[in-house]
């Protein structure tokens, strides 16, 4: 902190003296239920209105959108959103529910809108007042996001759009919707085009929102129908067939590899003392915990080669992010596109050792009494997928990996 | 071992004949005509809610011609009511059931059936009856921890009395009796016990595997009669032992034929999925995991029938192989499992796709009767004591 | 045997006894040299004396090509060549030299060529009078055989051929060898054309053989220049741009899967007991004589499991092989096709695992006499990747699996 | 630990400074110039006939050259006249050799020197004076079964006088001197023995690595003087402790240089190598390995940067760390060396390729200071011990 501090520009400087004043005073109370950790997870009227309300409070405070010009409703500083994010971090604030809209919807209407649309959007969206969700994937478009098949039908001014997106979080929720359409079936790359539709106001009517189960049994998705959908050309953004460069940018600031930084808060509910040290890895405890044939599972030379395994894995990825910074040690790009395929594959690798470890007693869900760390790691093992699939599969990852970092043939 | 010496030598079919050929097909058509993998998730799926996972989700009037086809009683010797089909048949008819991912009492009884087979009284030959009847069983015998040994139950049998936990018992909502192995003067014995008996609690798990029911049963005095002690003072762990390699294969031909449909539906979804304009099936990076897990599974199979052929050819060699074929089936099972998920995409990571319920029956299955490494070190201790035999 | 002989047709019942007869007084006896297990190995000039009198003596005696025509220097018998080779494997002879004449060689000769050629060729090949050598491979043609480039030019009724074989093995006692040479670069596959070639009249002419260094420092293989060597059209096989085809009927017979049975003797220097039980497998026996940290390394449980686990896939692979031919389990071709891979790479992993027991003694070579087993076990490594990459790398081999057993697109 | 009872913070950058980027570019061009991979291959490969295994392929001149530029005194603390760089410079600067595959003394040096260090009285500063005045030493400790333990050693030192075989010695033929560690009384002392000293049999072994020279050494009532005794009484344990995380890193610095080389080498044939009218790293089967193993490598790195650092500012943990480096490192070059072999199809066979020359060095190093399965158990045996301080 103190550190960070002392880069501080003089703007920076001082907002961040009125950011600790504010928070000082202004961080709501903790929820009733278990706080939340992402915007992604809510799920409930009572989520919703409780995030809502510190948004907006935020917001008012002038601790989103700091970087946005004022005429979009932000706060017209400079680098500042930065400063932000590290105080309501610092001060354990709750999660801002509209991450879609801050994080991918704004810089993209920013960087692509019509000057109109971008009054018109901006301020809402920063206030949380209108939530945003994202209609890129589609059942036959996942990998290859190019292959989108929604069709946006130009008629006059208006255009009708007919398809089916999927991978929706909050979709329940959102008032709009950023959407990369088809409107040319013969050009793959430049037969896209980019849109903002409404999704609230036409539920019922041409739009359908429906929740999708994971394989945990749990939902926090959703998949969308548009059947006949008419909407506006002023909600276009960029040029009728450069879809996937707007496409880029709002991937890119997903990434967090855009030029605008992401109004971020958070902290909330986190322990005070997680134990981060070697002796308190997870698996190791676990293994202490758990018995193979009556005798604990650690003293299992076969079981702790592998809990070994894991924990150079796991202290591997930590010095990995650290030795990426170090030039002259290490290439910044090469390891920074690793680090995707390292964490995703390593939390499923790792989860399939502690069902391992666990024996019979991996078979309980986290809804048994006698399942070994309350049954998360059945749970974790299943959601691990989501995280091998989404956001560009492990056999994606290791393609851009061949070709970007070794200059390999592209593979497609 | 020469020869000469042996007197059933393993028949390089694995003994795999007409009759045996008959059960496996029949079994194939009847599972894929009432119980095709969209009627399983029909059946297994529709509740979402894992906070339900101590339901018991099975179909009994398909289990009411299961055992109207008399599969319940094929291992059981003829002297005893049974079929007497040999353990190559029965795993080639398991593997179909596997292929189907059953929910219901198969395994368990047939399981069962081998251990009172195994213990060869009078008892144990009245207990057989019943299921030659149609009744089905479950063996109980596992300790908190989930030991995988026969010796290590918590249940304690004293003065005709049942007292103490059992726990990981499986599809213990669904059968009509437990074969519980208990302690007497700490030993182990085997006692069949009614499902319904008064004192006895079934305690449900919350499980992953939406095709399986699990319980821990809590015995509370439990009085029961000598008639119903099917092992002779002393021979539990032998009759246990005798029926290891089959309570082994039964578990591996489930897995096999499980992973067998994790093949072909995966297989079928890069055939027919197109992502930049070609079939998955063109990249390598879905060719070569299927092709691994073919011979995965393959090779799983392979050790399955050479396991269930000792079984009824070179019982020496039975447990070894045994132990080998669940290594194998473990390591086919949890490497394809996997790749069935992945390579489906944003798909396999839904509930409505049908991969999702392989998965986690395989991850059940993998668990029971030990893991790899667990069968890799049986394996090692009884080659280091059988050192001259084998 | 006696299995084998109750299914005999009468051709063959008279034949075994015949054999039997021959082989009971012809056997030669051992060479002073350690007797070779496959014709691939002649290396020197004592090898090719021992083993040509052999075959020259077999053939003689009518157990050499023994289904071929007898206008082809062959026996005019039907299905015997199966029973030489059996009753010669149980009299434990010598191998035979011309490998590859007999096995690649002869069939393709007797499928594709002219009548007069084959009058020609057969009986010196059959005799071993004169010894082929295989000329497919080239340095930019591996596991894409039909991109070879040695070319052939038509010049009236001769063909001029210029190019470079790569992978021969005992190209330098050939008289002869088969060709698979481009006389066309506008089509891949139907540019192609095969030849007979001669190699020892040219040697030194527009032919050179240059021995290969393999990996391990040991020779076997060759490689060919052709620098203008001048052939008679006669020399061709089947049509021009039929090479493909014609290699095809080379590669079934190589893979065993031809429809005429190769001429194989063998057994010589077999061990009478060699221990194929479980408790001599190869790695428990290493594991029990080697030290880890001064304590046996089979009781190191890590080890212990790694040999187990190699100990499931040796006897799964003999069981895969016997699972394979009962019909009602086993598809047969789906087995057959896993058969090549499975094998190899057992071979190269459990190499890895013996070096891995061997912990520091592993750096010894066979010439060592510190060297566990004899150091045959880096040896075994290094030489395993000539199992994984000729004959179609395991690469290829995974592709051949998803396409011929799974039906999944081609990936080329 | 907190923050604030650290004196010493690791620094995030692992303190590569200036200096030790210096000393690393440095090494990049020397290497770059002087050792290039066709020339490697004249100088270690010009024999293919592994019955000279024994031979001892180096260039001395090139050696001089490094002498001249102090890399062998790099890790010897200013007070003893040397360079007194950090571990993580160090350890760049033996990348960059390995990278080159460098047959010579140099690892073996440097390790005596972190270990003479640690010794820290005037006999090892006197060993210390030699090695900054050029001179080339290896550690000489294995039993003949190559116990990677610093308690093993057959070699007894009685009377003033060296009796027994020690195994395993690195570049034995190459180096002026052996740090030989020898049992007095049943307790390890480091000794410092000319390697021309009457009495002392050097038997070079016949071995696969074509880089490296290995022996086995004879001390047959070897007379040595108290001068020669480098280690206290009862404190060569300690001091071999304190130096075995720096006698890991090397190892492993090396490893990653190696590693990163065949990574290169067969990315390069993999861009310009076509088959099937296409550029072989076009196919996944060979673009993933070569990313898969580029992750492997930048783990390990990861790992040796840290485990050096740790020497520098965290000694409490650097035992660890380092055994975390040599098991990634290992594990990356076992992958690795396997592909870069394998993804070069035919040519990669044959003895004119390079990419033998850094398999064979890579299956050496794998074997040196302990193999992965071996750190892994080090690492649980150090958090047991250590549980509340880790």
């Amino acid at each position: 902190m103190t550190e960070k501090a002392k880069r501080d520009t003089p703007e920076q400087e001082d907002f961040r003296r009125y950011c600790r004043e504010w928070l000082a005073t202004n961080v709501p109370k903790p929820p009733n239920f278990k706080p939340l950790k992402s915007g992604a997870e809510v799920a409930t009227e009572e989520h919703l209105a409780y995030y809502l309300a510190w948004q907006r409070s935020a917001y008012d405070a002038g601790l989103v959108g700091c970087d946005y010009p004022t005429e979009y409703g932000g706060g017209g500083r400079t680098r500042c959103q930065l400063v932000a994010n590290q105080e309501m971090l610092l001060a354990k604030t709750p999660i801002f529910p509209g991450v879609i809209g801050l994080g991918m919807a704004a810089p993209t209407i920013y960087f692509h809108a019509a000057e109109e649309l971008k009054r018109r959007l901006l301020p809402k969206l920063l206030s949380g007042e209108e939530l945003w969700c994202q209609g890129f994937s589609e059942p036959g478009a996942g990998s290859d996001l190019a292959s989108v098949q929604t069709f946006a039908e130009r008629k006059g001014d208006k255009w009708l759009i007919n398809g089916h997106k999927i991978w929706t979080s909050t979709a329940q929720f959102a008032t709009w919707m950023i959407l990369l359409a088809r409107t040319d079936r013969s050009d793959k790359y430049n037969g896209l085009t980019y849109f903002v539709v409404p999704i609230k106001s036409e539920l019922g009517k041409s739009v359908t929102v429906r929740p999708l189960i994971k394989i945990t049994g749990e939902t926090g998705f959703n998949e969308e129908l548009f059947d006949g959908l008419e909407i506006d050309d002023a909600l276009r953004l960029d040029d009728v067939g450069k879809g996937w460069q707007v496409a880029m940018t709002t991937l890119a600031h997903e990434r967090g590899a855009g030029s605008l930084t992401t109004p971020m808060s958070g902290g909330q509910g986190s322990e005070e003392k997680r134990d981060t040290s070697i002796a308190g890895f997870p698996l190791l405890k676990l293994a202490q915990q758990c018995t193979r044939n009556n005798k604990p599972a650690d003293q299992d030379p076969v079981i702790s080669d592998k809990v070994m395994q894991m924990l150079v894995r796991q202290v591997g990825i930590k010095q990995h992010r650290r030795l990426r910074g170090v030039s002259g040690l290490a290439e910044y790009q090469r390891f920074a596109l690793q680090d995707k395929l390292l964490s995703t594959e390593y939390v499923q690798d790792a989860a399939a050792v502690a069902l391992e470890i666990e024996g019979p007693s991996g078979t309980l869900s986290n809804f048994d009494k006698h399942a070994p760390d309350n049954g998360k790691w059945p749970l974790a093992y299943l959601s691990s997928f989501g995280s091998t699939i989404a956001a560009g599969t492990s056999e994606i990852q290791r393609n851009i990996l061949g070709e970007r970092a070794l200059g390999l043939a592209k593979s497609k | 071992m020469s020869e000469s010496t042996t007197a059933l030598q393993a028949p390089k079919d694995f003994g795999f004949n007409a009759d045996a050929l008959a059960l496996k097909d029949i079994a194939e058509t009847f599972f894929r005509e009432n119980l095709p993998a969209h009627q399983l998730h029909q059946l297994v799926a529709q509740d979402s809610n894992l906070q339900n996972g101590s339901a018991c989700r099975w179909d009994k009037n398909l289990w009411q011609r299961i055992i109207d086809l008399g599969w319940l009683m094929a291992a059981i010797p003829k002297r005893a009511g049974g079929m007497g089909m040999s353990a190559v048949a029965v795993a080639a008819l398991v593997e179909q059931a596997g292929r189907a991912a059953l929910p219901a009492p198969l395994i368990p009884t047939l399981g069962a059936s081998y251990i009172l087979s195994a213990c060869g009284n009078d008892n144990a030959d009245k207990a057989l009856n019943l299921i030659c009847e149609g009744k089905s069983f479950s063996y109980a015998a596992s300790s908190q921890g989930g030991s995988w040994e026969h010796t290590d139950s918590e249940v304690i049998l004293e003065g005709n009395k049942l007292t103490g936990t059992v726990f990981f018992v499986q599809d213990a909502q669904k059968v009509d009796y437990f074969l519980v192995n208990a302690k007497q003067d700490g030993e182990p014995r085997l006692v069949v016990v009614p499902a319904n008996l008064h004192g006895l609690r079934v305690n449900p798990n919350t499980i992953i595997d939406l095709t399986r029911d699990q319980a821990y049963l809590e015995f509370d005095q439990v009085a029961i009669e000598n008639s119903q002690i099917v092992s002779d003072p002393g021979q539990a762990v032998a009759a246990l032992e005798e029926a290891t390699p089959a309570l082994l294969t039964l578990v591996c031909a489930d897995m096999c034929g499980a992973a067998e449909w994790q093949l072909q539906t995966t297989a079928d979804y890069a055939r027919t999925r197109k992502q930049f304009d070609r079939n998955l099936g063109f990249f390598q990076a879905v060719k070569h995991p299927l092709a691994d897990f073919m011979v995965a599974i393959d090779l799983a199979r392979s050790h399955l029938y050479n396991a269930a052929c000792a079984i009824d050819y070179e019982p020496e060699f039975a447990e070894l192989y045994a132990r080998m074929a669940k290594a194998a089936a473990n390591d086919a099972a949890s490497y394809g499992s996997k790749k069935s998920v992945q390579l489906h995409g944003g798909i396999g990571f839904t509930w409505e796709s049908f991969v999702h319920i392989y998965l986690k029956r395989q991850l059940h299955s993998q668990s029971l009767c030990g893991d790899a490494a667990y069968q890799r070190q049986k394996m090692a201790e009884l080659i280091t004591k059988g050192e001259k035999n084998i």
